[in-house]
């Protein structure tokens, strides 16, 4: 079992969102978040003062994978994540020691 | 006894009750500019003027601002203390208490205008404190002098609707309390974007809407030069948002919402002491001019190092000025016998001069004791005027009041 | 026929557009104060009280109350169904259309007024089915007894504005269906904080600028009498203001935003049956004391366990009854001539005994037909009055109404 | 000279102050619906009508659209250039300048409606532009030959308040608009909701509020027609909220606050034609009419396919049409000696006709002009009249105006 | 030392704060997110267009633990963020290098 | 690689971020949280009725970072984090399998 984390344009999660349905999985979690990276952010002006902001929003996507299907999932990610511009994010997988279901207890693979 | 025409007296009840809506106006409109964890703050400020103000109006405030009406003098009286008497008294056409009510909405909305200079650090008990003896020692003599036949009006200065009495009074209050209070944390480095421009456009809007209440009904009639003053409002904030995006688009490359609103403020404020004493066509050059210099005038804030965080001083204060010195170019004696000619009507200087003097005096008199009031009240309060840095950092929101601005739950 | 008169009418048709605004004006300051998962169906609520109470009042409503004005009975009669022979009547100095639609607008806002009781857990349906009957059933009669010179005003009861019909009435219903309905889940140990009490406050600004109108339209016409409803709806609510920050900041440490606008409103409640028959220091007094009780009253629903959401009894029920009450001592003939002298101004206990009278007869009334009216839908409808645990937990805005009050998107 | 009277001239200028009020509603309206991120490029389209066309009007505009009132005629003249002569001159029985004021609130207004179908994809310079020119040469011509004597008003179509001048007008350009600017990107697929309908409920509230101004202002005087005006802009916007609650309660399965919000602003709309011409059953039966019809008409934009972003066809094309055109169905002399009756009060189908061409004419000239200053100006401007996908994707308030929302901080 | 993250329906995050201090934790971060997965979303209407919002509110939980109190832990978070139905969420636990306490610089075990 | 995460008082951001671009860092995501632990929350009065908020609004900082850069970026997270009161927050490591960059493709080092 692996964690995988995605860190994507927000407009991008429902075309992953529906990516990884078609791969068969069953669930993921995002959650908002703001990137810094070579992807510059914008600049406001109030009242002739203008301010830059440096962070761009961006999603934070977390899908629990069996190990055999990691590869595939990140694959789907990138891909549908894609947008070939600058900020586009990163995928990082971390490994897992146990998953649970709440409403189950379920663990490991059951889980999912 | 006069008799009371009901056509004026509608105008003037109507006119109140705008003027009176013009302080949430402004609460919002200032609102929206503080970050969130100041914005209950600053609408507390403004809101507890509607409740402090009006109480000291009814008890001795009117009194002294309009006993003796007439006196050539610097205060009134205590004739009228509680509002004795006027229950079945007429002035002009309409009943009294029209007329107590209507003055009354100005003397609320006057220190409501300074919360805007000293936002985000002012402690809550100290507001109490200065709002309460602004209103008895700098508005109370102010508006005797210019509204109620005092010494400034007796020279002949002109102020239609209060552009010496509300604004540049306001402007330099605002001033000496910001010389006092200090640079917010972090200013001028650290961003502090408005928070909801929404709220500051409704509140422009209100502001707007408020200001036909303030300079028409000052009129106290439902006449021709209500109609006129009516018209100027219309036209002076429009021409100055014009102005301002201008001017604003060629120097930042952007017209902004905030710029628009701020424009349209600026361009109502130099017309106040116009509005009935000048043509239509003049107000749209008053306008377009305050609109421009005005957005020039929040340079000075950066030149200069002093922290006026919502620009009180560039929009009441210059546009104050503004308008009040105008005004003895434009003045229009043909679109209103009570008023006279400025300069480009023939006039020659004399009323410019007056202008003057009433814009230096009334500063001038508002920023020295305005100074003092600060200055004794950070002497006499135990905890000073300016918050902690700790609580200026968490808001003033949590600190001053106990309450959060917004709770949006997701459950 | 009486002729018009301009000045009269101008203020009337103004002073029903204001209290008209005073409803989206409730809607927002009780809106402000639910949670942001309700947000939505309390605006609802009120918003829809505009659209179905002025169908009604059109077709037989306003028949029903105002037809056989004077008539010292229980209820009108049929003779201006559809306002029938009304374009051209004229009551008073008015056209009768805008004594109509003046009266519409009390009659709107005030079941509006016990939305903020029922806050968070009440059916949508069941809703449209309570202000229907509740408007028929309980206000018309109401109405009737004391603005149609029916009984209770033939007997002798004041009530310049509405203390009686309008919150008296609308604290009845609510506490009544308080009672039907139950608690929130949760209340009173889960937080349940205003979700922005921006809203909140903006609504008491409009609340207080419509009941200029309110009050001051009541008059009828814009006379000395409508000037001093105006100043009283002025200072009563800023000394409100004041005695409820005071108590407020000695027993919780901290004078509110939401206490500032709390005890404006409640001075507004109080001051609404003595408007246009008290001076304007009874205005203060009738004011501070309303402020503090009020405050003071919101202890009651924990102490009796009533989950009363938004506190429409602790401030427009104890607040309609200190203010109907306090009547029979401040009221000043000397004022109104229209008017009684209450105990204060040798008028002796009479006036006082009717009012104590009209209060308790208008409880009564309102709280039993009212209890009667929620227990026949609690049978009738077939998913009850109440939403269902899993409903009032996702919020009434998804489950009633299928809506978001709030979408910030990030894209 | 005629004299002025008090009454008329009081309620005049405050319908004037209304109907001003209602642009920053219409803004709130709007602004509520549309995403967050394009939330202040509405505001500032609608803002910035306030200051555009007020100059316009002063300086020539309404010279051109009432000079040479009552020639039958195609356009006006230029006999109150910058309003000269008109400060002591009377309109029936108020000042000029009041009338003056009166009408550029519906200039204003005018135009701003449009900005509902263009949402979210339109260049801020291309709008500078488009209400330049449109409200030059599309407002002026049309409110001329209805409002000012002009050859339809001459041929004997009625519009008591602007069925046919504002939203008939605004209707048709707004889709010629749409027409050229194609959809926006992702519609009709992605969702996108409104950001925050309580901004929608409070805009609500101020147009119907403001609403009063405008359809019972336009009687040019506090008498039995303003009466009858004002009570129907009661009633009709609420019939008209049952009536689209009731069909979308069928439809969809939930009455929803946008509905009803929608179904007021429809019934306001439909009866702005009628207000002054009909009695106050057939306003129901408008109103009644006119809320079913309009949510109906919404299907209109998925069918063909056009993306009318906040359904200002559906609205107030649609509900512009219905008014005018029921009007020569329930218009009735013996609710107003000016008016006529129309075919189910004996009058026949002459009236009908009229108002049918007058619709079709008004329409006509709107969308052919409205979309040749949009063609113009897409060849004129360098960037065009569209934004590009990466703005229309960061939001018009980022992009265009370099400003957002919404900043709540958490530090 | 593991890292502890739980993805719990937003009304039970008091619930399980309460029964993590009875157990003797010091501490837990707590973030919104959005979830996805077999509990399905609600739909909304605005003027007769329909709306489908696949995702749900859940609140992510943070919780840093020593080795051994692992399984309490997660038992606990398990008991008291379940309410039977569908959508009550996961549990999983993540391997940890280091943990540090800004403050002080304290590591391991001491920095919670 | 490591995944470095950093719990900190969200006026503390601006500082951190510069602190680690000086280091060369070239990007991080942050997202915003709500703390619990020893630093207590505040309370809040609605008409006479008190609140009391437990949770703290803190700001997360994940950043990628190559082994040997560990120890340098905890250092200087934690130095510029500091405020010496209680509430400044926690930081820490988790191992990772792999990081890619989702525009390229690029995977390890090369992603970040
Ligand atoms: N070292 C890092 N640690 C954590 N997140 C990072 C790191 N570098 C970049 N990111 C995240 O990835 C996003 C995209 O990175 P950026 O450098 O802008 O574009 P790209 O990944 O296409 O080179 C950033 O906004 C940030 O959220
Ligand atoms: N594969 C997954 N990876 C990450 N989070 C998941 C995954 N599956 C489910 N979740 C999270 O768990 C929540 C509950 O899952 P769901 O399938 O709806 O119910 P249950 O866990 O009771 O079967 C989802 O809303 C989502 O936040
Ligand atoms: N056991 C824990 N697991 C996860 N996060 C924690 C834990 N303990 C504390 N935190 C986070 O660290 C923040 C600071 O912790 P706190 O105990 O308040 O101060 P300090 O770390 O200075 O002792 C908390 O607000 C919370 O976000």
């Amino acid at each position: 079992m692996k964690l995988i984390v995605a860190i994507v344009k927000p407009f991008k999660v429902d075309e992953v969102k529906t990516a990884l349905l078609e791969l068969g999985l069953q669930g993921m979690t995002v959650s908002e978040a703001q990137g810094f990276g070579r992807q510059r952010g914008h600049s406001e002006v109030y009242r002739g003062k203008e301010y830059t902001i440096d962070f761009v929003p961006k999603s934070r996507i977390e899908v629990l994978v069996d190990d055999p299907d990691v590869p595939r999932v990140v694959d789907t990610l990138m891909e549908h994540a894609r947008t070939g511009q600058i900020g586009d994010g990163k995928v990082w997988v971390l490994p897992l020691d146990a998953v649970y279901r709440v409403r189950t207890g379920e663990a490991g693979s059951d889980a999912l | 006894m006069p008799k009371i025409d009901t056509g004026d007296t509608a105008w003037v009840l109507v006119a109140s009750a705008l003027v009176l809506f013009m302080t949430p106006g402004l609460a919002m409109f200032y609102g929206g500019m503080v970050r969130s964890k100041n914005m209950l703050a600053m609408l507390m400020q403004n809101f507890f003027a509607m409740g402090i103000v009006t109480v000291l109006w009814v008890l001795f405030g009117y009194s002294l601002a309009f006993g003796g009406a007439g006196n050539a003098g610097l205060i009134g009286n205590f004739d009228f203390v509680g509002l004795k008497d006027l229950a079945h008294a007429v002035s002009g056409s309409v009943p009294s208490l029209a007329f107590v009510a209507f003055q009354l909405t100005f003397a609320v909305i006057t220190p409501a205008l300074i919360t805007g200079a000293i936002a985000d650090r002012m402690r809550w008990a100290a507001w109490v404190g200065f709002i309460t003896l602004w209103s008895i020692l700098v508005y109370l003599p102010v508006a005797h002098w210019v509204f109620a036949g005092g010494w400034l009006a007796e020279r002949g200065a002109l102020d239609f609707a209060g552009g010496t009495v509300v604004h540049v009074n306001a402007g330099a209050g605002g001033l000496a309390l910001v010389f006092l209070l200090g640079k917010r944390r972090g200013w001028p480095k650290e961003p502090m974007p408005p928070h909801s421009l929404a709220w500051t456009l409704m509140g422009t809007g209100i502001l707007w809407f408020g200001w036909f209440g303030f300079n028409a009904g000052s009129a106290l009639a439902a006449n021709g030069v209500a109609a006129q003053a009516f018209m100027n409002t219309f036209v002076a904030p429009a021409a100055a948002m014009l102005g301002w995006l201008i001017v604003e688009r060629l120097k930042d490359g952007h017209a902004t919402t905030l710029g628009a609103a701020s424009g349209a403020v600026a361009g109502l404020v130099a017309i106040t002491p116009c509005a009935g004493f000048v043509g239509s066509l003049a107000a749209v050059v008053i306008g377009a001019v305050t609109g421009a210099v005005c957005y020039l005038a929040i340079g000075l804030k950066f030149r200069f190092g002093y922290d006026d965080a919502l620009d009180v001083v560039a929009v009441h204060l210059v546009g104050g000025i503004l308008g009040s010195i105008l005004l003895g170019l434009f003045a229009d004696a043909s679109v209103n016998a009570a008023g006279k000619d400025g300069v480009f009507f023939g006039g020659g200087w004399g009323l410019f001069g007056e202008q003057v003097l009433a814009v230096a005096v009334v500063f001038a008199f508002s920023f020295i004791v305005s100074g003092v009031i600060g200055l004794a009240l950070k002497a006499v309060l135990p905890k000073g005027i300016r918050v902690t840095e700790e609580e200026e950092h968490t808001g003033l929101d949590l600190t001053q009041h106990a309450e959060s601005a917004y709770a949006f739950d997701r459950a």
